[in-house]
C-alpha cells in the first residue's frame, strides 16, 4: 500500500496538476483558494515550470489561454468574482476550442459575500456564464481523494474534447484535510495538438487560435459541431455514484460537500429503516442525465439538496421521468449555514413520509 | 465505527494542531480521516475550531451537528457549542479557563481537565492542545495514545520536532488528568 | 491621581481635572469603536488621518467613502459617513460614478496595493487620466494583507511573500511599481504625493498631505493622490516594532516620500 | 510649563508599542503582562515630564492615547 | 395622433432612457450596440447629464454601481463580450439591492464570434452569469417601440425591485429601423430611495451600499429574502403575447426577433388552415410560467424556436404540464444563420402533422 | 515597355527585363494578399514594416504572433506565421502565457490604441512592469477604427468622434495619454519609441525602430514597445493625404517621436 | 396589405437612403414599417443590403425569405439574391450594372432599368437610388410617387434639402422607365 | 545613372495617393477615373527620371509597388 498523505482539498488539486504534467500556473490571490497558487508557487520553479501572479483574473485567463493555445498543459484558479471575471476568457477558449483547467472553489455571493461554503455557482459554472452559448466540461469532487483523481482527469478530457474543464469544489472540499493516495497519471491516449500555436516551421500549415467566425454559416457549423462534441462527452463521460438507490423509494441528490453530508443523514435513515439512496452527480455538465433516467424508471421520488436556493435542481427536474416528483431543500451560502446530518435527516424523514 | 471530534477555542490555543494530531492520529491506526477547519476572513484573532471525522469506512460527512465529542478550550466556545454535543457524547474542557456545570449538558458526560495548570506545570502554556489531545485519546478510547505519540512527528513541522519529548509528556499528562478525575 | 497609567473603557474617557483641556483628540469623523486591525498595523492611523482631514475642512455629512476590498473593507464600520464598497480595484470607477451624478459631494477612494496596483491598473489610471474630482488614499504595505500575505505589484525585490516564496524576483515578477511618480505622468492629475506614518515627523507630513489632498477636491482642483506606504505587521511576520521600522529601512529608499505633482502649488 | 498627561484606553490599546518609541521623553511603555485579550498593553509613566506634545498620540494607530494640558 | 418617429432600435433604448429620466451613462463602444453610446454622448450633455465612454466596459458597470448607489437613475449597455467582463459588477449590483439598467444587443459569440444576431446569451441573462446565486430582471423587445417601452418599465421594475434589470435584445432589434410612437414615462409610484448614499446630512442614518455579509446566517437570510422578491416578481410582473393560442393545437414560444418571424410563419400556417399559435415571453426573468401553465393545459405541443442550440427551451420544459411536449428548432448565430418566415412555416408543418 | 504605368496582376508581376534586379521587394513575411484596410490606413504600412522585421532576423518560423481586436484583428490573413486572437486589449497576457511556455519563440502583440490604451491597460502595464521578454506594436490612430470612431484614450482634445461629438474635452474626458512616455516610466520596459510612417523618412526611421524592437527580444533583452502613430482616414472623415497630413500636423506635436526609453542602446 | 421589398447593391449606391425613403413614404401613408440593413464587420467596401416591410397591421417578420419585390443594383447582388424573390413577384435590376436574363427568373416579373445612365443623364451619379426608389414605387404600386416626394424631406439630411427637386426628378425618371419598358 | 523603374499593382492599389507625395521626382500620380473598385489608381510616368530611390514603395501602406534597377 502506498503511504497514505494527509492533504487540503486544495493542495491535492495544486498536486495532481503537477502530476498530470501542468507546469504553467497563472492566477490572483482569493480565499478560498490562495492555498492553490501558494502551493504551485513554491513547487513549479524547481520543476522548470512558471507560476505567475497575474496582475488580475482577467491577465490570468488570458494568460492560460495563451500557453494553451501554445499546446502545454496550464491551469488557473480562483473563486467567486474572480471566475466571474474569468468569463470573457473562458467564453474565448471555448469559442477557439482550447483545451485549459479552471478552478473554482466556491465560496458565498453575489458579490463580495463571504468565504464561506457555495454551491451557488451552479448556473455560472453549467450554463456558460460567459456570452455566445457554449457548455465547459464541470467535475465536481466531493473529497480530497476526488480533488486528486478530477483534477487529474479534468486535464485528460479538456484536451480530449478541446473544451475548457473546470473542477467545481465548495470550499469544504478545498479547505478539508483528508487521506489521499497521490498515485500516477492514467496512460491515456491523447490526441496530438497539431492545432497548436508554436511557430510556423517549414512545411508546416499556419496554425491559428481564433474565434472570428465571419464566413456564411461558418458560426453556426461551429456551434453544431460542439453540439455534437457535447453529446458525444454526455454519453461517453458522464460520471456519478450511486449509494443504495436499487430498493431506495426516495433518492437524495447533491454534489460535493452536502453530498457528503447526505451520505451521513442517509445512514441514519438506513439505520432507522428507511429505504433511501444516494444518487450523486461527479460531472455536472455533462449532467449524468442517463443515471436519472434509469433511476426514476422506479424510484419517483427525488429530493435535491444544495447549497443555493436552487439550481442544479432544474437538471433533477429536466432529467427524470415526467412522473418522479422532485422537491429541493436549499441552504444558501454564508456563515452558520452549513447543514448538519440531523438537519438533512430531518429533510429525508419528511419527504419520505410524502412518499 | 465512525467517530468524530469536535474541538474549539480562540486563535493561540493550538485548535487546528490538535486536530490535525488526532487526524495524523487515526491516519497511524488506519483509519479515513476527515478534517474540517473553520477559517475567518480576517487574518487574526477570534474564534478557531475544527471537526475531525475518522472511520475504518467511509468518513462521510465532514460537518458534524451532534458531536460525540466535543473538547472546548475556553469559556466563549463552551457557551457557543457544548450544548451541541450529541446526548450520551463527551465533552471534554479545560477547567483553567471554562466554568462548566454538568447539570447544564443533561446526557453529556462532562470532563473537566485543568489544561492550562497542566501545561504550566509542564513548563509550556503552549501545550494545552496537548493535553486536550491526551485527555481525549484517554477519555474517548478512540485512538491509542502511541498513535498520538507517533503522529506527532507528521504534526509538528520538522523544526518543532525537538519538541516531542514535551508535547509526549503534555499528552500524558491529559490522559492521566481526564482519567483520574472521572473514575 | 498622582502618577501611573490612566486606563479608560472605549467611549467613556475617564473624566480629568477640570482644570484640563484635552489637547489631543479623536477626530469627530471616526467612529469610537475599535479596529479589526492587527497590532501595529498602519491603516489604522491612515484611517485617522483621513478623519481629521474631513474634520478640518467639516465635509464629514457630505463624503462619499468607496471601500476597497483589502484590509480597508469595513470602512463604513469607522468612519461616519456613507460609503460603497466597491469590488476589487473597482473603486476609482465606482468613485467616478458617485461623483459624477452628485458632484457638490466629496468622494474618496481608500484602496491597498493589491487593489490599486495590481487588479484595479486600469481604473486608477483613467479616473487620473480623465482628471475627475476625487481623492483617493492608497495605502501600499507591499502585500496582500486580506488575503493572508500574497506577492504585490508593490512586493520589494527579494521579499518572501505565501506566492513569493523564494522572495520576489525582479527578472519573473519585474520590479516593485511606483504608482505616485506613474500617476504623476498623467495630465489629468492635480496632486500626487506619498507619505509615511512610521515616525511621529512623518505623520504630521502625512497629516498635512492628506488636508491637502482633500483641499484640492474641496476646491474643484482635480483628482488628488495619496500613496501611504504602511506596515503590515502579520504578513511580513514581523513583530509591530520591527514592522515599523522596515518602512523606513527598507520601504523609503525604494519608494521616496515627497510630491510628485502639484499642479495648484497648495 | 503647566501640568500635562496623556490616557491610555487599554480596551484599544494592542501593545504594538510604537507610542513607545515615539515619546521623546521615554515616558511610555509596555506592560510585561498579556491583558485578557493577549495584548501587553501600553503604560504611562506621568513623572511630570511630559510635554504635551502629542508625539506618542500622534503615532497610535488605535487612537487609544490621548493628550491633557492644564489650562 | 402624436407623430410617429422613424428610428432605430437602438436608439429607442436611448431615447427611452432619457425619457426615464436617466442622466447617466457609461459604456465602452461595442458593435452592434454603439448607437446608444453615440446618442447618449450627444443628448445628455445639453440636458445636464453625464455621459462617459468608460476605459472599459468593467469600468463601466462600477461607474454604473456608482451612480446608483447615490440614488440616481443610470444605465449601461453592451454586447457579447463586453457583458461578460460587466459580470462581477453586475453579481456585486445584485448583492447590493442596487437598480440600474444594462441592455445586452447580442451578438454571436462565443468568444468573438461575430456581430450577426444572437439569442445565445439568455443563460447568461436569466441564470447569473456572475457568481453567487442571484438573478436579475430580464425584458425581451421583439420591436423598436418596445425597445422605448420595456427599457422605461426596466427603469421602474428596477428602482421598485431594488434588482438590476437587463433590457436583451438580439441585433435584428437593435439595428432595425420602426415607427415609434414616443410617450412620456408613466406616472409609476417608485419607493423613496432612503437607502442611497449621498453623504450623511445631520440625523440621517449612515447609509451604506455593500454586498458582504459575514454575520451568522445573514448572507442566508439575504438569498430567501430575494427568493421571496424573485417570487413576487413572477407573480406581479411576468409579461408575454399570446396570439391566437385560444384554439391552437401547437403553440410556438420565441422570443425577440425570433418571434417576429414567427409570426408571419404562424400566418402562412393559419392560412393554410393550421391552427398554430404564438406565445412570446416578454419577461424572460420572471419567466411567464403561468402562461405556458395555462396554455399547456389545452394545447399539448409546443415548438421553441431559439437562435442558439436550446436554452430558453429548457425554462419552457419547466413550465408546461407534464405531459405536454416540447420540441425545439434553432438556428446558432451567426452570418447567415436568420430563420425565414418560409423556414420556420416548414418547421411548423413538421410538427403540426405530428401533432 | 517604354514608359507608362506597368500593371500587375496580384500575385503574378510582370516580368521585368531580364537585366533588372528587384531593390524594392514584398517582405516575405507578409502574405501576397490584398488587405481589407482602407485606402491610406497606416496599418498597412506598419504590417510591412513588421514582417520586413521578422524577415531581417529570419525568425518567421518561430515568431506567434498576438493579435488584438480592432482593424488589425485579421493578422493571421496577413502575416504568414502562426497567430493567437486574444480578446480586446489582453494581448499582453495572452502573449505572456505564449512566451513563459515556449521561451525559445519570438513572441509579439499587434494592439491598437483602444486595445492597448483603453480595456487593456492593466495589461500592458503590467506585461511591461515584468519585463516580459516580448515585443509590442501599438498603433495609435486617436480613435477606435473597427467600431466606426468613437473616442480613444488618445482622442486629441477637441477632435470629435461619434461619442465625442461636441470634440474630446479635457475637462470631462481628460488628456489624450502618452503610452509610449508612460510605459518608459517602469523599470520592466527595455525600449520604447513612438514612430510614425506619415513621410518617407519617417517610415525609414520606424523601420529602424521596429527593427530594434525585435532585436530585444531575439537577443532576450526583455519588454520592447513601438508606438506608432497611424492615419486612420475613414474615421477621421478625411481623405488619405489630409488624414496622412493630420498626424504630422497635429499628432506628432503632442505625442513626439523618439525614444524614451533604451536601457542597451542598441 | 403586407408589402415586402428586398434591396442590395454595393457599399457607395446608396442602398440604405433607398430603404430609408422608401420607409418614410409608407410611414407617409400610415403604414407601420420595418426597416431591417444589414451591417458588416469592416466598416467599408463590400455589399450593403436591406429589407423594407410595411403594413397597415403588424409588420411581423423583419426577415424576409423571399421577398415580393427585389430592387437589385449590382450583378454580384443580382447574382445572388434575384434567384429568391418569390414567385409572382417582381425583380426590378440596375441594367447599366446587371447583365439579367428573365428566363433565369420563370414567375417573376423582371423589370430592367438602366439606373446609372438614367442618374447620369440628369447629371449625378449618385442618385441611382433615387432612380431605384421611383421604379419601384410605380411598378410595385404599393406607393405613391407623392409619398416618396415627401419622404425626401425626412430621409435627407437638412443640408441636403437643396438638393430634393433634383432627386424628386429621378424618382420621375426611374417611375416611368420602368412603366415605359414593361407595357 | 542605370536604367530604374517601379511598377504598381493595380490590384493593390487602393489610390490613397501616399506615393505621390513620396516621389521627390513627382513621378506618381493618381488616375483621373476610377477602377472597377472604384479608386483612382496610382500612375508611373517612366520618364527616366526614376532614381529608384523607392521612397514611393516605402510611403505605400499596400505594399503595391516595386522598385526595380538595371543591374
Ligand atoms: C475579484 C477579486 N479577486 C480577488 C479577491 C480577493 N482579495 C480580497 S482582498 C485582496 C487583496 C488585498 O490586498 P491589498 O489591496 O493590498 O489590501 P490590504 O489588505 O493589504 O490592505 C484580494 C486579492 C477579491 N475579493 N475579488
Ligand atoms: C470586450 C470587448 N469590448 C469591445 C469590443 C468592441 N471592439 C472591437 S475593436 C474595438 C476597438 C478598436 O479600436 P483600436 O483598438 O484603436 O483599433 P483600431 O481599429 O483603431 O486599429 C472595440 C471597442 C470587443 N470586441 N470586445
Ligand atoms: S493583515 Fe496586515 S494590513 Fe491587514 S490588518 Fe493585519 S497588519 Fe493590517
Ligand atoms: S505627549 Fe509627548 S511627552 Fe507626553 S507622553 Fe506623549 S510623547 Fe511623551
Ligand atoms: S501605539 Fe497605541 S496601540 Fe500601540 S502600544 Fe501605544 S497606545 Fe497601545
Ligand atoms: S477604419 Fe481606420 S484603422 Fe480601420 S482599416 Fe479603415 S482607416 Fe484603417
Ligand atoms: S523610386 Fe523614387 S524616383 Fe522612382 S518613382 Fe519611386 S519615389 Fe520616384
Ligand atoms: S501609395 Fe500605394 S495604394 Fe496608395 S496610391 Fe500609391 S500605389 Fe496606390
Ligand atoms: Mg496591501
Ligand atoms: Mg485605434
Amino acid at each position: 500500500m502506498s503511504e497514505k498523505l494527509f492533504v487540503k482539498g486544495n493542495e491535492a488539486v495544486a498536486m495532481a496538476a503537477i502530476e498530470a504534467g501542468c507546469r504553467y500556473y497563472f492566477g490572483y490571490p482569493i480565499t478560498p483558494q490562495s492555498d492553490i497558487p501558494e502551493y504551485l508557487s513554491r513547487e513549479l520553479p524547481p520543476l522548470g515550470g512558471e507560476f505567475i501572479q497575474a496582475e488580475s483574473e482577467i491577465g490570468a485567463i488570458n494568460m492560460l489561454l495563451g500557453a494553451s493555445a501554445t499546446g502545454v498543459r496550464a491551469m488557473t484558479s480562483s473563486s467567486g468574482p474572480g471566475i466571474s471575471l474569468k468569463q470573457e476568457g473562458i467564453s474565448y477558449m471555448a469559442g477557439s476550442e482550447l483545451p485549459g483547467v479552471i478552478v473554482d472553489i466556491m465560496r458565498a455571493g453575489p458579490g463580495l459575500g463571504g468565504i464561506d461554503a457555495s454551491q451557488a455557482d451552479y448556473f455560472q459554472a453549467t450554463r456558460g456564464g460567459g456570452h455566445g452559448g457554449y457548455r465547459i466540461i464541470v467535475l465536481a469532487p466531493a473529497s480530497v481523494q476526488e480533488m486528486y483523481d478530477l483534477t487529474m482527469l479534468a486535464f485528460d478530457l479538456s484536451d480530449i474534447y478541446r473544451i475548457p474543464a473546470m473542477v467545481l469544489a465548495d470550499s469544504v472540499i478545498g479547505q478539508m484535510k483528508e487521506s489521499l493516495t497521490a498515485h500516477p497519471r492514467p496512460q491515456t491516449v491523447l490526441p496530438a495538438k497539431d492545432w497548436a500555436v508554436r511557430g510556423r516551421e517549414a512545411g508546416e500549415p499556419q496554425n491559428v487560435v481564433k474565434s472570428l467566425y465571419l464566413g456564411d454559416g461558418e458560426m453556426e457549423a461551429f456551434h453544431w459541431k460542439m453540439h455534437a462534441r457535447y453529446q458525444e462527452l454526455a454519453e461517453k463521460e458522464s460520471r456519478w455514484e450511486e449509494v443504495q438507490t436499487e430498493d431506495a423509494t426516495l433518492v437524495v441528490t447533491a454534489f460535493g460537500s452536502t453530498a457528503r453530508i447526505a451520505k451521513t443523514a442517509i445512514s441514519m435513515a438506513r439505520e432507522a429503516g428507511m429505504k433511501v439512496g444516494l444518487l450523486r452527480p461527479i460531472t455536472l455538465f455533462p449532467f449524468p442525465k442517463q443515471a436519472y433516467e434509469a433511476i426514476s424508471g422506479n424510484c419517483k421520488n427525488f429530493l435535491t439538496i444544495e447549497l443555493s436556493t436552487g439550481q442544479m435542481v432544474e437538471d433533477v427536474r429536466l432529467s427524470v421521468a415526467r412522473d418522479a416528483e422532485v422537491s429541493f431543500y436549499g441552504r444558501p451560502p454564508g456563515a452558520g449555514s452549513l447543514p448538519t446530518p440531523e438537519e438533512l435527516f430531518e429533510q429525508i424523514k419528511k419527504r419520505y413520509l410524502n412518499s | 465505527m465512525r467517530h468524530d471530534v469536535f474541538i474549539a477555542g480562540y486563535g493561540g490555543q493550538g485548535v487546528l494542531l490538535a486536530g490535525n494530531l488526532l487526524s495524523y492520529a487515526a491516519i497511524h491506526e488506519n483509519k479515513n480521516v476527515s478534517f474540517f477547519p473553520a477559517y475567518g476572513v480576517e487574518k487574526r484573532g477570534g474564534a478557531a475550531m475544527c471537526t475531525v471525522v475518522f472511520a475504518d469506512g467511509d468518513t462521510g460527512s465532514p460537518v458534524v451537528g451532534s458531536p460525540s465529542v466535543a473538547i472546548v478550550l475556553n469559556q466563549l466556545s463552551f457557551d457557543k457549542y457544548a450544548a451541541k454535543v450529541k446526548p450520551g457524547g463527551i465533552c471534554i474542557v479545560n477547567s483553567t479557563l471554562v466554568e462548566a456545570d454538568g447539570s447544564q449538558l443533561p446526557g453529556v458526560e462532562l470532563v473537566a481537565v485543568p489544561m492550562n495548570e497542566i501545561a504550566l506545570e509542564l513548563g509550556d502554556m503552549r501545550m494545552v492542545n496537548m493535553v486536550a489531545c491526551g485527555a481525549y485519546a484517554a477519555k474517548s478510547g478512540s485512538l491509542a495514545l502511541e498513535s498520538l505519540e507517533d503522529a506527532l512527528k507528521k504534526a509538528l513541522p520538522e523544526r518543532n520536532h525537538r519538541l516531542i519529548p514535551a508535547n509526549i509528556k503534555a499528552i500524558r499528562a491529559g490522559a492521566a488528568a481526564a482519567m483520574q478525575r472521572n473514575t | 491621581m498622582d502618577s501611573g497609567t490612566v486606563l479608560t473603557r472605549a467611549g467613556t474617557p475617564l473624566r480629568m481635572r477640570n482644570s484640563m483641556k484635552q489637547v489631543f483628540t479623536r477626530p469627530e469623523s471616526l467612529k469610537d469603536v475599535q479596529t479589526h486591525f492587527c497590532p501595529g498595523c498602519h491603516h489604522g492611523s491612515i484611517h485617522r488621518l483621513v478623519a481629521e482631514a474631513m474634520d478640518e475642512f467639516d465635509i464629514r455629512s457630505k463624503t462619499i467613502g468607496v471601500a476597497s476590498v483589502g484590509c480597508s473593507v469595513f470602512l463604513y464600520g469607522y468612519f461616519d459617513i456613507d460609503v460603497i464598497e466597491a469590488p476589487h480595484g473597482r473603486a476609482p470607477a465606482v468613485a467616478t460614478g458617485a461623483k459624477r451624478s452628485r458632484d457638490d459631494r466629496i468622494v474618496f477612494t481608500y484602496q491597498g496595493d493589491g487593489d490599486l496596483a495590481a487588479i484595479g491598473t486600469s481604473e486608477i489610471i483613467h479616473a487620473a487620466n480623465r482628471g475627475e474630482d476625487i481623492t483617493v488614499i492608497f495605502v501600499n504595505n507591499t502585500t496582500y494583507g486580506m488575503t493572508g500575505g500574497q506577492m504585490a505589484p508593490t512586493t520589494m525585490v527579494g521579499q518572501k511573500t505565501s506566492t513569493s516564496p523564494y522572495g520576489r524576483n525582479q527578472a519573473k515578477d519585474g520590479y516593485p511599481i511606483r504608482m505616485a511618480e506613474l500617476l504623476a505622468q498623467l495630465e489629468g492629475v492635480a496632486f500626487s504625493a506619498r507619505v509615511a506614518v512610521n515616525s511621529p515627523k512623518n505623520v504630521m507630513q502625512a497629516k498635512k498631505m492628506i488636508k491637502t489632498a482633500f483641499r484640492y477636491q474641496v476646491e474643484g482642483r482635480g483628482f488628488s493622490f495619496i500613496e501611504a506606504l504602511a506596515a503590515c505587521p502579520t504578513n511580513w511576520g514581523m513583530k509591530p516594532l520591527a514592522a515599523n521600522e522596515r518602512v523606513g529601512s527598507e520601504m523609503i529608499p525604494y519608494f521616496p516620500l515627497g510630491v510628485y505633482r502639484n499642479t495648484a502649488n497648495l | 510649563m503647566s501640568y500635562t498627561r496623556i490616557t491610555i484606553d487599554e480596551a484599544r490599546c494592542k501593545g504594538c508599542g510604537l507610542c513607545t518609541i515615539a515619546c521623546p521623553q521615554k515616558l511610555v511603555t509596555l506592560s510585561d503582562t498579556p491583558n485578557s485579550h493577549g495584548f501587553t498593553v501600553a503604560l504611562f509613566s506621568d513623572s511630570g515630564k511630559c510635554t504635551g506634545c502629542a508625539l506618542c498620540a500622534e503615532m497610535c494607530p488605535d487612537v487609544a492615547i490621548m493628550v491633557f494640558k492644564e489650562k
